[in-house]
């Protein structure tokens, strides 16, 4: 039994077990990005978080980026796992591990899939923080989307 | 006859529920939205993506009685 | 009592013990490299590999890169052990944790560093491959360097 | 009144040992590479950088008695 290699948890992430997913004997390079829970936000503290998502639709979206980046470059493996529900700080909210023959394709492409990650996949974070509690929206920190964004296909 | 609508984020806290059922045979993500905007006075449903059974749709798709319609305000994972 | 940020160890690298050695509450991203033992290298089919380093200086330079990148990219934290003698097959010959605030850093932080480890750490490997060996020069695939390289400093 | 050289690599594997002592009291890298040549035939050390008590150095750099000096074949660690 294989494990899927895009995942929703509700459990803390053991980043082992997803390095393991993407090891293989043609690798030479394996990266790993890992989001955290941050205290500090332009000033404001954070005192945890609460991830929803859309599960389903977010493993899709996790696989279809998974599709483009072998497209893109071919010839990695990649595994993402993303943690919902509450996260305090310091806690791993993703995880996302590529392995490549060679380092320049496995840090791209994982760059590449978080940059796509805050796109595209179905995941909402409410930060509470020490003066009240907002839902955060468009981490890229661009203008609120327009309906029907461009970028999904 | 029914669509299923799916609320997330702030969506679901403004309407106090995670899910709605809506008569309907057929018609456009964009009368959708309007519909909802009247009767909910979701206004933020002009800023927000909508996928029809899990995939990302257009706001000029159509939506048939028994698909899943979910409004996916800007995402914020990662 | 800390861990060292810097290390040559001879035995198999733990990846959780690392990150943790760049976990802040600060953080918001967390990249990692692993550098793995690839089967194939341009046709060629390696067996297994010796590393061999001059490990005082090697831990030097080590740090070294970490003031480098603390100069570059303030409010990083960056971990590297590296390890020595007999790898097999997806081994993992080294790895680079580095924390930061926000990603962006945390992705260039991780490239430099493995790019510096090629130019100046005095680590040296030996490619046991199917028909012979051989002590591998210059990672980087530059020319042989000359004599005094003007990239230390 | 002793200069200890460290070899590595290819340059240990030639010579049969990791290190040599050599008594001076004083010289240049490039005369230290000059004398190691004709002794050893070691031909690479061209090619290579040098560390004085490890830090690199330059091959005008001098060596005093007392120093470590190790040849640096182009490495390959990561």
């Amino acid at each position: 039994m294989t494990d899927p290699l895009f995942e929703i948890v509700e459990d803390p992430i053991e980043v082992g077990a997803i390095i393991d997913k993407v090891k293989r004997r043609e690798a030479g390079a394996i990266t790993t990005f890992m989001g955290t829970v941050r205290e500090w936000t332009k000033g404001k503290r954070t005192i945890y978080l609460k991830y929803q998502a859309y599960k389903p639709m977010a493993v899709k979206m996790l696989a279809k980026i998974g599709d483009e980046i072998e497209e893109k470059w071919p010839n990695t493996r990649i595994a993402i796992t993303h943690r919902i529900g509450h996260l305090d700080i310091s806690d791993i909210a993703v995880v996302i591990a590529v392995s490549s023959p060679h380092r320049k394709a496995a840090y791209e492409a994982n760059e590449y899939a978080i940059e796509r990650i805050k796109q595209i996949v179905p995941i909402w974070k409410k930060e509470h923080w020490e003066d009240g509690e907002t839902w955060i929206g468009d981490q890229l920190e661009t203008v609120s989307y327009p309906s029907g964004s461009p970028n999904i296909k | 006859m029914m669509i299923n609508i799916l609320l997330f984020a702030d969506l679901q806290e403004k309407v106090g529920k995670d899910r709605l059922e809506l008569e309907a045979d057929s018609l456009s993500i964009i009368d959708l939205k309007e519909k909802l905007k009247n009767e909910y006075g979701l206004l933020q449903l002009d800023d927000v993506m909508t996928a029809i059974n899990e995939e990302y749709a257009l706001e000029s798709d159509i939506v048939q009685s028994g698909d899943t319609v979910a409004f996916i305000p800007p995402v914020s994972g990662g």
